[in-house]
């Protein structure tokens, strides 16, 4: 099976949170929770880079490894998801994640938190596939359908892109020798290609941003 | 013959110049760099991605999304963290438990419990004050409480999901931290309440080496001398004071996550936290078994507020003989209070030297 | 299931045995009534009852040491239960819809918390003083501390169903709480009323001899 | 004339507990929840660390009888005959706490945070044990002598007399007796007219420089009251009815009430209730005569004393006779050093033999063991001479520092008063 993976292009990210817009919709996610948000450094400084970030879906993941309740799970396409009905909401997969990518409902004193969110590789959860309550608790589950998630197919340069490893890294391997020719590193073939086909649920060799 | 010789000599030293070249060329970039010094030769990319990771102390970013951390990339301490909990706490932390409990079975075997030598002699020596008693009750209840839900959190995904399956533990988890975040912020109140009730005769002196040199008397026909608190005693003092005052220090950090206080505290919080913790209830199930179900005589001094004269001269012989010069051995099971009440008695009976009863 | 008999027709019977109850037990202390003191006043006893009413809610003079465990403490338990008990959101949610039709403003979520850590605090430091101190367990009944374990019982499952957002938690705190009330006019717990009467009483008897009490 | 009761009669008493039951005890007993605190303010409990002898406990009989008669468990667990009914045992032991260990000081009622009178619910309880005769020998044979003789101490109108010959020789005046129309009547307890004659003396004295007319009843000059004290209204009711009877008869304005506590209590407070009706007369203090006198300039010194004088305050006259300001500024009048004990006024602890304590010989070494508390309370001060204004207070004062070797004088208000008194110049007109 594929391994999906996020890959944002700092070259490309203009930081016009439309990922973090079209996830918050596509999600219905309450207030106060992103599951996806746009940082730059140097900003305003002519080195600005913004970079998109979510849960990167590790592939040894720390939330999971010091999850008390043991309540993460990686599917076979190498998402990585967690059960809500088993969160107890302590805190401690938001301590040992890198991109700070759990969210909790709840910012409330004593360490009530809520029930622990984050990205879901539009993948839903561990409920039935497209249920109104698997909707309702983790968001959309647009893998199911065969769609990937919409964030990267939201972006307006295709800065962010979505999908199996191992195509994203072609594509971004692809972009990275063109930008390095000079001449043509900034055509417009290079840069954005044609998107590619998309369809069934075998995400094998299927990136949101195909050449 | 010559010839050749000399034609192989040639082709050997034109080979050994080839190959030294060979491997000396690629060098003269990295030389050239290493004399123009560090950072000629810039590569755009690694600064970027050394910002992101903060290294060389470079700031966060700037983020629409506003949360605690929301500008920060990369957190580059979760990963420490995760390496102190997984691989040093809950392991070595367990192995303590394990190791402390297999050595006070041991310790019971082998001396069983430790008697009362004399026997009972029926005569009542006061204690400890109703106030002491409450407090120290007041705060072993929270600690009790404390220690079973946090070693719930820390050891229950090992131990008690086999047990319990993932949706039994998950509700055991959460009542856990729901009761360990309820009851946790009453403990800073009992840790000071024990520090006013019991500071007064636990500072340490020279008696206490000498106790600890004869293992506290705990051995067979080996007594130790000791005053109102013996150096195990005091210890114990001591560590309720300092541990308790970090558990509770960190525990707040972590239980109030609503004054903007970031990963890095929190991580630190968790760290001292859990470390604490282990020791603290460690120690208690020291100080839980000998006063309790280890010793004969040692209960009542808790639950009754006084000891039998006997006890008292077996395990306190100093104190014993300071309460005996005042008079008050064989008095009211609650003639602490009594003293108390009586402002113009001069009694103190906790161990200082030359505590005395004045003639009212 | 369990939710709905809880909250639905358990809550009416608790409520009514509750108030019935109440009335009852303190129409009971006035069935008696008093015997009108023929003996001329210094003083109303009006005025002695309404500063009695307030007065005791402090130690006398001089004897703020002798009491001090039970001021601090009791005041610990019985201010953090009040504000439990009526500017808990939920609580004043409930009162809003299911019984005045009005509601105030909650307090907010950790000042809540933090009066159920003094409440829980308090109530343990008492209970324990009462099992320790040889005149408190000398005087106290099965009725003082089946009182104590109800409320603390209540107290514990509210907090529980409040962090979980579980409606068989909320449950379960229906349950102890209608338990806590239909006790309440058999017990202990009716000093909650009839403290305002003993002190108005002896107020007024006092003050008629012109003493402040 | 009702009769001392001496024979036990148990369900004669349960039944008097229950009739005694008004709208308070009801509402104390519903409000009691056992918090301990009025034992801190009694000083059995206070002196001698006994549980035993926490105010609220000492109506224990009465309170399982309220729980029986008047809740819901207590009904149905002596229907089911779960609760045990209060026994024979039971009024034996109780008759020492509520006799022995109470001296009806009050102190305990203004201690309570939820407002219970445990005085009050005492006298109630001793209501019913007086009923079912379960009272100390030493109160039954006061209340006797009291009945039958007219003072609990057994002396008669002679013994009076004598005394008062004795005052006429010192002061060359007549002593009115039995004048129609004086403005006031004065009454004396047995112990003055036996051991503090001088108040006598004092009072003529006074009386004579404020130029107020007074006289002494023939007919009732006790003014002590043993019924109040064991506990049984009937007999406090004769005998307060003697004073009334008298001073009606008299047509006097005021009948004074002399230093003594219980003796105030009994006919400033209890008289109306115990006879149904306000008496044509006012009660007062005589500490509030004096200070009226002092108010009103009638009552003038000529000199004054520095010695460290302080004022024991009688619990019935101050905490529950609302006599506090009066002697305060009678004592300012006449010492110039007067300093009070800790506690003084309303909280001022008792002598530890008020309420019928000191009439039981068995009590004595109870008492004296619970007279610790007035010794700190007097070291803390450490006077010359000490002050009260009851007789009964006077005589355990002087018998607890006796105990204590202190070489303390105790002496009356009153006769304080007297020694100052300015010679000569006198008011009557």
């Amino acid at each position: 099976m594929a391994r999906m993976k996020f890959l944002c292009d700092a070259e490309r990210c203009i930081e016009c949170n439309g990922c973090v817009t079209a996830c918050k919709n596509e999600n219905e996610v309450p207030w106060g929770i992103n599951r996806r948000r746009v940082v730059s450094i140097n900003d305003g400084s002519p080195g600005e880079r913004s970079l998109s970030v979510a849960c990167m879906h590790c592939s040894d993941a720390p939330c999971s490894a010091v999850c008390p309740v043991d309540c993460f799970y990686t599917t076979d396409d190498g998402v990585v998801l967690h059960d809500k009905d088993i969160c107890i909401g302590c805190g401690y997969c938001f301590y040992a994640c890198p991109f700070g990518a759990p969210q909790f409902p709840e910012g409330g004193a004593y360490g009530s938190r809520g029930k622990m969110d984050k990205c879901t590789f539009c993948a839903g959860g561990p409920l039935p596939d497209n249920s109104a309550e698997e909707f309702r608790e983790y968001g959309s589950n647009r893998l199911a359908q065969g769609k990937l998630p919409l964030c990267a197919e939201m972006c307006a340069t295709k800065a962010l892109l979505a999908g199996d490893g191992n195509v994203v890294s072609d594509i971004f391997r692809q972009r990275s020798v063109g930008r390095a020719s000079p001449g043509i590193a900034w055509a417009w073939g290079v840069a954005y290609g044609k998107p590619g086909i998309r369809s069934g649920r075998d995400m094998s060799g299927k990136a949101s941003s195909e050449e | 013959m010559n010839k050749n010789a000399k034609k192989r000599t040639v082709m050997r030293r034109v080979l050994v110049l080839i190959l030294s070249l060979v491997i000396i060329l690629p060098l003269i970039p990295y030389a050239v760099a290493l004399v123009d010094g560090p950072g000629a030769v810039p590569n755009p990319g690694a600064q970027l991605w050394n910002e992101v990771r903060q290294r060389d102390g470079a700031s966060a970013g700037v983020s629409q999304v506003q949360a605690v951390d929301g500008s920060v990339f990369i957190n580059p301490y979760g990963e420490r963290w995760r390496q102190f909990r997984m691989q040093q706490l809950v392991p070595i932390g367990g192995w303590l438990l394990v190791g402390v409990t297999a050595f006070i079975a041991l310790f019971r075997l082998i001396r069983g419990k430790v008697p009362l030598e004399g026997g009972r002699s029926g005569k009542l020596v006061p204690r400890f004050s109703v106030n002491q008693r409450v407090v120290h009750w007041f705060a072993g209840t929270i600690f009790v409480i404390e220690a079973v839900t946090g070693l719930v959190l820390l050891y229950g995904r090992f131990v008690l999901i086999p047990l319990l399956g993932p949706e039994g533990f998950s509700a055991t988890a959460a009542a856990s931290k729901e009761i360990h975040n309820l009851f946790g912020p009453i403990f800073p109140l009992a840790v000071v309440l024990m520090i006013l009730l019991f500071l007064r005769g636990n500072s340490p002196n020279m008696v206490d080496v000498k106790w600890f040199a004869k293992a506290g008397g705990l051995l067979k026909g080996m007594p130790a001398s000791s005053g109102y608190y013996n150096g195990g005693q005091k210890s114990w003092f001591w560590m309720v004071v300092v541990f308790g005052i970090a558990i509770s220090g960190s525990g707040l950090v972590l239980n109030f996550p609503v004054f903007g206080q970031g990963r890095e505290i929190m991580e630190w919080a968790h760290v001292v936290h859990g470390v604490v913790a282990i020791l603290f209830i460690t120690a208690s199930l020291g100080h839980i078994y000998i006063g309790t179900i280890g010793m004969e005589g040692a209960i009542e001094a808790m639950t009754q507020g006084y000891v039998d004269a006997n006890w008292a001269k077996e395990h306190h012989d100093l104190w014993f003989a300071e309460m005996e010069k005042a008079g008050m051995v064989g008095v009211a099971p609650n003639a602490l209070e009594e003293v108390k009440r009586h402002d113009d008695i001069d009694f103190k009976g906790f161990g200082s030297p030359g505590a005395k009863q004045k003639e009212g | 299931m369990f939710l709905e008999f809880v909250e639905g027709p358990l809550w009416y019977i608790a409520l009514t045995i509750f108030v019935v109850g109440v009335v009852l037990r303190l129409l009971d202390v006035f069935r008696s009534g008093v015997r009108t003191d023929l003996a001329p006043p210094r003083r109303e006893g009006l005025g002695g009852a309404l500063r009695t009413l307030v007065t005791r809610s402090w130690t006398a003079p001089g004897f703020t040491r002798g009491a001090a465990f039970h001021l601090v403490a009791g005041y610990m338990f019985h201010l953090g239960l009040f504000v439990l008990l009526f500017f808990a959101a939920p609580h004043v949610l409930f009162i809003e819809e299911r019984l005045l039709g009005f509601g105030w403003t909650p307090v907010p979520y950790w000042a809540f918390i933090l009066a159920a850590n003094f409440a829980f605090a308090g109530l343990i430091l008492v209970w324990l003083r009462r099992v320790m101190h040889p005149v408190m367990r000398r005087i106290s009944t099965l009725d003082d501390h089946l009182a104590v374990i109800l409320t603390f019982i209540a107290m514990f499952t509210g907090c529980m169903a409040l962090f979980q957002h579980h409606d068989s938690l909320r449950a379960i705190h229906m349950l102890t709480v209608e338990v806590l009330m239909i006790y309440f006019p058999f017990s202990r717990l009716m000093h909650a009323f009839t403290f305002a009467i003993s002190r108005s009483y002896t107020g007024a008897a006092m003050a008629r001899k012109g003493i402040n009490a | 004339m009702p009769e001392v009761v001496t024979e036990h009669n148990v369900e004669r008493g349960k039944e008097v507990l229950k009739s005694q039951i008004d709208a308070k005890i009801a509402s104390y007993f519903s409000s009691c929840v056992h918090c301990g605190l009025c034992a801190e303010a009694c000083l059995f409990y206070t002196e001698t660390g006994d549980p035993r002898y926490t105010p609220i406990y000492k109506v224990e009989p009465m309170r399982r009888v309220w729980q029986q008669e008047n809740t819901f468990w207590g009904k149905l667990g002596k229907g089911l005959g779960i609760l045990k009914e209060v026994t024979e045992q039971d009024f034996a032991e109780w008759q020492e706490m509520l006799y022995e260990s109470c001296t009806l000081c009050g102190r305990c009622s203004m201690v309570c945070p939820v407002g219970n009178d445990i005085a009050y619910m005492i006298r109630k309880s001793r209501e019913a044990f007086a009923a079912a005769g379960y009272t100390p020998e030493g109160l039954q044979g006061a209340t006797r002598r009291a009945l039958e003789i007219g003072s609990p101490m057994g002396i008669t109108l002679h013994t009076l007399e004598a005394q008062i010959k004795h005052v006429e020789k010192a002061t060359g005046w007549e002593m009115p007796m039995d004048q129609q129309g004086a403005d006031y009547m004065v009454l004396f307890s047995s112990m003055e007219v036996v051991n503090f004659p001088e108040y006598i003396e004092a009072i003529a004295r006074i009386f004579h420089q404020a130029g107020r007319t007074w006289t002494i009843s023939s007919k009732a000059f006790e003014a002590t009251n043993s019924g109040i004290q064991i506990g049984d209204s009937g007999i406090a009711r004769e005998l307060v009815s003697r004073v009334v009877n008298a001073a009606e008869e008299l047509g006097v304005k005021y009948v004074i009430s002399p230093e003594c506590g219980h003796a105030f209590m009994a006919i400033r407070w209890d008289a109306p209730n115990l006879i149904g009706r306000k008496p044509n007369f006012d009660v007062v203090h005589i500490l509030e005569v004096l200070d009226q006198f002092r108010a009103e300039g009638r009552l003038k010194v000529d000199s004054t004393t520095d010695e460290r004088l302080t004022f024991h305050d009688p619990c019935q006259i101050v905490r529950r006779g609302g006599v506090v300001e009066p002697q305060r500024n009678l004592m300012h009048m006449v010492a110039t050093n007067f300093v009070e004990m800790p506690d003084a006024g309303v909280m001022n602890w008792c002598c530890g033999g008020g309420g019928g304590v000191s009439a039981q010989e068995e009590t004595e070494e109870l008492r004296l063991k619970v007279f610790e508390r007035k010794k700190r309370q007097l070291n803390a001060v450490k006077p010359d001479r000490l002050v009260t204004a009851c007789a009964n207070c006077r005589i355990i004062l002087e018998e607890g520092l006796e105990h204590n070797e202190m070489d303390l004088e105790v002496i009356g208000l009153t006769e304080l008063l007297a020694e100052h008194l300015a010679e000569g110049d006198t008011a009557a007109k």
